[in-house]
């Protein structure tokens, strides 16, 4: 059982890479994954506060339970457009 | 209604002539245009990342809402992606209706929504440096 | 700024690289098009008369109002005249500035402004008749 | 002495003419000039209540009085873009 996870801008620069897989456990949650990513990419922990959660790209909670071929984004706070304009 | 990530140039006119209708009164436009300065620094260029899939459903969602608060003729919302020079577009929502408030009230609305929602990220290149810049977190669905 | 009064077709790329600027961050723009019906009826053609040279300074008068009252980086302003038919342009306002704030809420004013006060009368053309179409009176200044 | 008259939209089809002069009496104001362009074109009277006066392309009071060579513009309630929308 596996998830791919998909990785963005400051937390894909800090991977070194914008997708990997996480062998899933019973009842894995999104939280538990970024938790094992942190091990296998140590410079993502500083960021477990302020990452968001999406499962077949659709904002999740971090308690949400990942399933086989899943596909689990990190989205850090988001800034399209330009939030200060 | 449409819902684009795209690395092309984004031009207003064929997003304007999507969304116009024959009961159209109003079209309301904004463009999020690249400013030479940011925080006091004087800004090179910028880079997006986007979440393509993603982005193209939350914008429909944030669309869809408006739609149904507001009697709307249609909403077409673009995003580029990619290296942005001063002065390009970054960001184009469309919006038509019968009378002019909801074209406006609406279009703001969808600005405000899609800079805290929608999964696209920007870098700030200057002379010497560059940052992810990130907005608040959203609050978790 | 620009202020202008025209037969030709309004097209708003033009207006919209004339007023942004390397320190805008949003530009606002609204179109008035030609509605298929009015006041339930069908709308076949509008044709547009206009006192074009108090037309223009009319504009420039609500738009220096504008930049006093709003930091704007620039504004534009065009309107067509003569025979228009169903989804053309009647009415193209665009304001840029820094932040969208100012630029949805300077441009909707200036929508409302133009309306009351800019000397430019609508005929709405049915089929079996025809009427000028007249605002309220305007306060007298 | 004389000013020039312009007239628009309803007030011009009612007249027949887009333009036309007024001699000018001692002290002459707008709403003086209209009255006189009444006996001249009767359709007119009924919109005394709602015309607007523009000398030289600047909206003035109906009593601003008119000088040699002026343009008195008769101004109907303005329709641009649509007030409706």
């Amino acid at each position: 059982m596996k998830a791919r996870v998909r990785l963005f801008a400051r937390l894909a620069d800090l991977a070194g890479t914008r997708e990997t897989e996480v062998e899933l456990g019973e009842g894995l949650s999104a939280a538990d994954a970024f938790r094992l990513l942190c091990q296998r990419f140590p410079e993502l922990a500083d960021h477990s506060d302020s990452v968001m959660y999406a499962v077949n790209a659709e904002y999740v909670n971090s308690d949400h339970s990942l399933r086989d071929g899943d596909e689990l984004a990190l989205i850090p706070p988001v800034s399209g457009g330009d939030r200060a304009v | 209604m449409l819902f684009e990530v795209t690395a092309d140039p984004l031009h207003p006119q064929p997003l304007i002539d999507h969304v116009r209708k024959d009961e159209s009164g109003a079209v309301a436009v904004f463009l999020g245009v690249v400013r030479d300065n940011s925080r006091g620094r004087r800004v090179l260029h910028l880079e997006y990342d986007a979440y393509p899939e993603m982005a193209t459903s939350v914008m429909r969602g944030i669309a869809e809402d408006a739609m149904e608060r507001w009697p709307l003729t249609d909403v077409a919302i673009q995003h580029r992606t990619g290296r942005l020079e001063i002065g390009e577009t970054s960001l184009l929502i469309a919006v038509s209706s019968p009378h002019r408030a909801e074209a406006f009230a609406a279009c703001h609305h969808l600005v405000d929504r899609f800079k805290e929602s929608v999964p696209i990220w920007k870098k700030e290149v200057w002379e010497g440096g560059e940052v992810w810049i990130e907005g608040e977190p959203v609050e978790r669905s």
